[in-house]
């Protein structure tokens, strides 16, 4: 029974997706979209079911199917396991998914490969459960790598663009390295624990004595090098704000909710390898902490509405990293779970503005949307304030324990959190106040176009800034209410955050948050409400936030030291090494060419030399012979 | 029956041959006209006949001229087919000096 | 029933192929090509049954040959390739007309007979003869029927000709040297041989010579991009899909077990040439300009990491190396057959001229993608299996090995898209693009379906393969 | 060592075979130098009968008329017959260049040199000489051994004098105007 609904739930979208392929385009626009939207509304049923199941046995679920790869001591499963932590995952990973898979019934009813988009994101969906759901290493693989296939296609889906092309191309091989790092962390694992099954490998580390935490460690970090390839850290965040080339429901579902969420599922999944591993936790930490603050700056000055939503990803991303370094998991969840609600809603938000001004992405050109697309604004407010950690809306629960944990644990590392989350909160608030208020600043065209989205686009909006409200509870800070906490403990070997109440440090550190997030966005509301600022055109950028504008210049940096490098060192073995490699084999073939040039002069035709060159042979040889026999 | 090598020693037709293969050679290196090569080969070959022979009644044998018996065939069959090629050769070229022979070479 | 029928099937094959005439030409050669793939599916069944299929009588008496065709499951996955990939390769065929077309099958069939003798031969002698009368056939082929031109062509193809030969007289050599050792030719014979380790070193060498061209193996490989490019697709494909396995599979059979203490001892060496073609491969192909010399270069980078895999000596790595050769027969076949497609409606091979083709044909685009996919290894298709296992069994030399053989994921990756980027998408193409024929489609849907049905289901390959390389593992440790 | 015969006390057989010797020799010598080839071949005709000579000296009396008809009566037939064909007389003789010269004298000497030396230097045993007195060389005996013990080969002879024949006869036949 489980094991059919287990199969259901995995192969509904693969089913959606498989339909849509073959024949989306006959079945016309609607009934794809149809087909993609309840195959992943079944997924999310039949997560649901799970949920109730686990939520009140407590009893993960294990389901083998068949053996797939056989590695020396170690036979590859293709099964699922079904615990705590996944069904969490799976139910924002299928529901979020439903909603956008709703909202972009609508969004994309103007595009013909309107069926071929439905498809992707089955396709998605379908890898991402994969991701979520496989019961070892190598099929967290598959998805893992599935996942990034479709963030290829779905970034690339507007393919008669090069530049989209590029950065679909850009986001696959970026995976690609940190797929590299989680392929060698699998080896390791593998090679020292000859299993690459979650479960026999938490029973081999919590049972083993003598762990070589030598190893362990070196695994970690390249898990950890995995996680930032595929959660966009540094130093291989660059390709998610590029991604942005994509529709916006892509942006919403695969690069803010789910996928980019993958790195924190592994390590929380994986987290009794990194507690053996106390270093690799630290440069978690610290990278985290360093991405969040950096993307948070770059996102101060960004001017592409989805740009600056693509830099408050990373910023996230990076506290939820900071969190995973220091041990807190469940913080980091706790975290996912809200980012996936409130960011989902901005995007999709976002996604409505740009519907609205027919493709417009450029703040400059927007304004005073407050009036012509009342439902959006709200929702959108609703998620500003709760990325900005106001009070009473979910991400200020979850960041707020972030912060905690940080200020627990190192204080330099709470001081580079706050000023990111200030950051975050100015420049949220900034994108608010382009977007929303005063005057319209586009042309006349556009004005006179502009409405509210339909219900399709408006609903997922509405239900996500629900979330985005009330997902805070929960995990309130009290430990009697504390459900996910309770939730998620048989997963982690060692409780990090104490259980304790609010004391006054800690009152005293959610007030300073909060006070932060106000006074950044007040600041916001000074610069871009009163003063009416308008940020300059790309030109006229100058100083420091020019830096920022083009991002530390990081994307010049790695093209001018990886690509470029690999390219001319590309010219060069093409027309250097492969010339010469070449003209060796040949020089071998001259050479005997050669000898036989000149050796054919001795073969004049000239008997007489003939002759005397038999005699000479003949007396070498009688001499030899003779003096042989001596 | 007496043997005659006992009167002359096998070791004087050993230097006869010698000298007559030697002849043959530095004919056919020191001429130029094909007729007379044709013929120190000719001498080349009497030298080893002569020699098979001696040694013949040296071992008191007569296998040693059978084979000169065979090497007489070959050198009639030789003779026979060299001419004519000598022949054609001079219809065609007008001369049998063997330098003008260099067409075989590379 | 035994797999001399095979041999003879084959044979037959080209022989009638020959005499049916340039119209009857391909469709009998297709035929011989299915019933040779059926002949194996029975044979490979009786040996599952575990029958002996195994063919051995006295061929010539002094030398002592014999006629020894062993059948254990390493021959079998490696035919089994071969007369999968022989009628796939004659049907893609069907789309282009070839002048003197009896000659072009007939000689198809004859290479497909020699390649499965090459990896059916137990007898040195045998399966040197074989492993050379393979070369014959694929030398008319590029020659006659290659494209560009006609003076460049002879080159490349005589250079390709000489090359080869030239390394395999080496293996000639160290296989009569074994002769005098041994008395006989056969495998057997020659494995109970117990040569010192610098006979080892000599024999080893000799053979790493005709194989590293063969394979070919950086820096041997200056071959291989000229005469994929000239020759005609199909022998191209006969090329890289199949007799490139030839030497990666004689590695296996000949080589390691003959001379293991030398592979022992160089196992750093000869993994370090194999991750070096990796990234050379890898690299070069990132600035080719034609899309078959790219698709070369890629396959010097594949072969590369199997060659790796086969001399860390290790289960994992044999294994792991004849999964993915397998695979990469298949991949290497489908994506030559759609650059032939390209080639058949714009005349070019030049990436740059290609792009836009995407919009006007998408059943064709995403045949293409799900090859440079399975291309790349990405999971579930079989290429990934190959490609896991091998580095994996890098992983457990040196987790360096690993690192930089996994190299081949990134930079795979990097010069696939970008090549798929040039080729297929952009703006639409002003040229007209017909969207595939049934054949077309059939071929790359055959050959997608295969990559992706063992890369989910691999374990009847890995079944079939696991005792026979066990064995050729007892024989490489026999002496510690 | 060189045994050179005693002239003083020489036995006739010995005088004899000295003569022959000097004829051949010298005969020889002639057939290479002499300018005219009509000459050499004629010097070339004494050169055979002397050597015909030393076979009837050692009793091969059989072969020594078979050379005479072979060698002298065939073979140097057709050499002389093929030069008057080709009407060759002295101005054919081509000027011979100095390397030629030196080149030719070279080899002689080396060639002498080194077979006398080898044949010195293997101290052959000389003057032991068994004579059964048994017949081993008369034509019955000579006919016995060729054609049982050297059927084979004999056959072989009169094919390869069949094929000259042919051969010759083929080469030298006027070869018909192209058309």
């Amino acid at each position: 029974m489980n094991t059919n609904i287990a199969l259901v739930l995995v192969l509904a979208p693969f089913l959606g997706f498989l339909i849509n392929v073959f024949f989306g385009k006959s079945l016309g626009k609607s009934v794809s979209g149809m087909i993609g939207t309840v195959s992943v509304v079944v997924s999310f049923v039949a997560t649901l079911y799970f949920f109730m199941q686990i939520n009140n046995t407590k009893q993960p679920l294990s389901i083998a199917l068949f053996d797939w790869i056989q590695i020396s001591n170690i036979k590859v499963n293709f099964g699922f396991l079904l615990d705590q932590l996944s069904v969490l995952w799976l139910l924002f990973v299928t529901g979020i998914g439903a909603l956008i898979h709703l909202y972009s019934f609508s969004y994309m009813h103007d595009d013909e490969k309107m069926h071929s988009f439905f498809a992707y994101l089955n396709l998605f969906i379908f890898f991402m459960i994969l991701l979520v759901v496989g019961s070892n290493l190598l099929v967290l693989f598959i998805g893992w790598e599935g996942v990034g296939l479709c963030s290829y296609l779905l970034i690339g889906f507007w393919y008669k663009n090069q530049h989209f092309n590029d950065a679909a191309k850009k986001a696959f091989i970026m995976n690609r390295i940190g797929d590299l790092g989680l392929l060698v962390g699998i080896f390791i694992i593998g090679n020292l624990f000859s299993t690459l099954d979650y479960v026999s490998l938490k029973t081999a580390i919590t049972g083993a004595t003598n762990l070589n935490t030598y190893w362990i460690s070196i695994a970690a970090f390249c898990l950890f090098i995995g996680a930032c390839g595929k959660s966009a850290q540094i130093p291989l965040y660059t390709w998610l704000p590029d991604a942005m080339a994509g529709p916006t429901p892509v942006s919403a579902l695969i690069h803010a909710a789910t996928m980019v969420t993958a790195g924190i599922f592994m390590i929380t999944r994986l987290n009794f390898v990194f507690d053996l591993a106390p270093q690799v936790q630290t440069i978690i930490a610290i990278i985290g902490a360093i991405t969040a603050l950096v993307a948070a700056t770059i996102g101060l000055v960004q001017n592409d509405i989805k740009k600056v939503l693509a830099y408050s990803t990373v910023s996230q991303l990076g506290l939820m990293f900071l969190a995973l370094g220091l041990g807190a998991y469940e913080v980091a969840v706790f975290h996912v779970i809200t980012h996936a609600f409130f960011k989902a809603c901005l995007f999709l938000g976002s996604g409505s503005v740009i519907h609205g001004l027919h493709g417009e992405q450029d703040m400059r050109k927007m304004g005073g949307l407050k009036k012509a697309m009342p439902i959006t604004y709200i929702t959108m407010l609703i998620a500003s304030l709760a990325i900005s950690g106001i009070p009473l809306f979910s991400g200020f629960f979850s960041k707020d324990e972030i912060l905690l944990v940080a200020f627990e644990h190192s204080i330099p590392l709470w001081v580079v959190a706050s000023i990111a989350s200030i950051m975050t909160a100015f420049y949220m608030f900034r994108l608010m106040y382009l977007t929303f208020f005063n005057e319209f600043r586009g042309t006349a065209e556009q004005k006179h176009h502009l409405h509210e989205s339909p219900a399709l686009i408006t609903f997922p909006l509405i239900v996500l800034a629900v979330l985005a409200t009330i997902g805070g509870i929960i995990s309130l800070p009290f430990p009697e209410y504390n459900w996910l906490n309770g939730y998620l403990a048989p997963l982690f070997t060692k409780v990090a955050t104490e259980e304790h109440g609010l004391g006054s440090t800690e009152y005293l550190l959610m007030t300073l948050a909060v006070i932060g997030g106000v006074v950044g966005i007040a600041i916001a509301y000074i610069k871009y409400n009163k003063q009416n600022t308008v940020p300059a055109e790309d030109a006229a950028i100058t100083g420091f936030s020019k830096v920022l504008y083009n991002k530390y210049y990081v994307d010049e940096i790695y093209n001018f030291v990886f690509v470029k490098t690999i390219n001319e060192l590309s010219r060069f073995f093409r027309d250097i090494v492969e010339t010469s490699l070449s003209a060796l084999v040949f020089g071998f073939g001259k050479v005997t060419n050669e000898i036989g040039f000149y050796g054919k002069k001795v073969q004049n035709g000239s008997i007489g030399l003939y002759l005397f060159a038999f005699v000479l042979g003949l007396c070498a040889i009688v001499s030899y012979l003779f003096l042989a026999q001596q | 029956m007496n043997n005659i090598l006992n009167q002359i020693g096998i070791e004087n037709y050993i230097f006869l041959s010698v000298i007559l293969f030697c002849i043959g050679v530095f004919g056919v290196l020191y001429r130029r006209n094909a007729i007379i090569v044709f013929m120190s080969i000719e001498i080349m070959l009497n030298a080893v006949n002569l020699l098979f022979v001696a040694f013949s009644t040296y071992h008191q044998d007569a296998q040693g001229q059978v084979f000169v018996f065979f090497s007489m065939a070959v050198a009639a069959a030789e003779v026979a087919v060299g001419l004519a090629i000598l022949v054609s050769i001079f219809r065609n070229l007008g001369s049998i000096t063997i330098d003008n022979l260099k067409n075989l070479k590379g | 029933m035994n797999v001399s029928l095979l041999l003879i099937l084959l044979l037959v094959g080209a022989i009638v192929t020959y005499l049916a005439g340039d119209k009857l030409a391909s469709k009998v050669a297709l035929f011989f090509g299915l019933a040779s793939l059926g002949c194996t599916i029975v044979l490979l069944n009786h040996y599952n049954l575990g029958e002996n299929i195994s063919f051995i009588t006295r061929w010539i008496t002094q030398p002592n040959v014999s006629f020894a065709l062993k059948a254990d499951g390493l021959s079998l996955a490696m035919v089994l390739l071969t007369t999968a990939l022989t009628p796939i390769i004659i049907f893609s065929s069907f789309g282009n007309e070839y002048k003197n077309s009896k000659a072009f099958y007939a000689l198809i069939l004859f290479m497909s007979f020699a390649m499965t003798g090459t990896f059916l031969a137990s007898d040195g002698l045998l399966y040197y003869i074989f492993w050379e009368l393979a070369l014959i056939p694929i030398y008319f082929i590029a020659l006659i029927w290659g494209n560009g031109d006609a003076e460049d062509r002879k080159k490349a193809v005589v250079k390709f000709f000489i090359y080869t030969l030239a390394g395999s007289l080496f293996m000639l050599v160290a296989f009569v040297y074994l002769y005098l050792k041994a008395g006989s030719f056969l495998i057997e014979d020659l494995y109970k041989l117990n040569l010192s380790s610098s006979e080892q070193l000599w024999i080893f060498l000799a053979f790493f010579l005709a194989y590293a061209i063969k394979i070919p193996l950086i820096p041997f490989h200056t071959w291989q991009a000229n005469v994929y490019q000239k020759a005609p697709t199909v022998g191209t494909m006969l090329l890289s899909g199949i007799m490139l396995k030839m030497g990666l599979y004689s590695v296996i059979r000949w080589q390691l077990p003959l001379a293991p203490l030398a592979a022992k001892e160089y196992l750093p060496v000869l993994i370090g040439i194999g991750i070096a073609g990796v990234i050379y491969g890898s690299i070069v192909a990132l600035r080719q300009k034609d899309l078959k010399k790219l698709l070369a270069y890629s396959s010097l980078a594949h072969v590369g990491l199997i060659s790796a895999g086969t001399y860390t000596l290790t289960l994992d790595g044999l294994r792991g190396s004849v999964l993915q050769m397998i695979a990469h027969g298949f991949v290497v076949v489908g994506l030559f057959f759609v650059a032939e497609i390209i080639f058949r409606r714009y005349e070019t091979r030049t990436i740059a001229e290609m792009g836009g083709i995407r919009a006007q044909t998408p059943k064709f685009t995403s045949l293409f993608l799900l090859l440079v996919l399975a291309s790349v290894a990405l999971p579930t298709t079989f290429n990934f299996v190959g490609e896991f296992t091998v580095l994996y069994s890098l992983s457990q030399i040196n987790v360096w090995f690993a690192v930089l053989g996994g190299t081949t994921i990134i930079l795979g990756a990097y010069y696939m898209l970008k090549m798929f980027q040039y080729t297929m998408l952009g703006e639409t193409n002003k040229r007209i693009f017909a969207d595939v024929t049934a054949n077309e489609g059939i071929t790359l849907v055959l050959i997608v379906a295969v990559l992706f049905f063992f890369g989910l289901y691999p374990k009847p390959i890995i079944d079939l393969i696991t005792p026979s390389l066990e064995e050729i593992l007892t024989q490489i440790n026999r002496i510690n | 060592m060189i045994h050179i015969p005693d002239l003083a006390h020489a036995t006739p057989v010995q005088i004899v075979f000295c003569i022959l010797a000097i004829i051949t020799l010298a005969t020889a010598f002639l057939t290479i130098f002499s300018r005219n080839p009509i000459h050499s071949a004629i010097y070339l005709v004494i050169c055979f009968f002397s050597i015909a000579g030393h076979y009837l000296l050692l009793n091969a009396q059989f072969l020594a008329i078979v050379h005479i008809i072979v060698y002298s009566g065939a073979i140097m037939i057709l050499f002389l017959f093929t030069i008057m064909l080709m009407n060759l007389n002295e101005e054919h003789e081509v000027h011979k260049p100095r390397i030629t010269r030196l080149g030719a004298i070279v080899s002689f000497c080396l060639i002498c040199i080194v077979l006398i030396a080898i044949f010195i230097n293997s101290k052959p045993i000389v003057g032991d000489y068994d004579s059964s007195g048994e017949d081993f060389q008369s034509i019955k005996v000579l006919g016995k051994v060729l054609l049982n013990e050297y059927m084979v080969p004999f056959e072989f002879a009169s094919i390869l004098l069949l094929v000259a024949m042919i051969g010759t006869v083929l080469l030298s036949k006027k070869e018909k105007l192209e058309k």
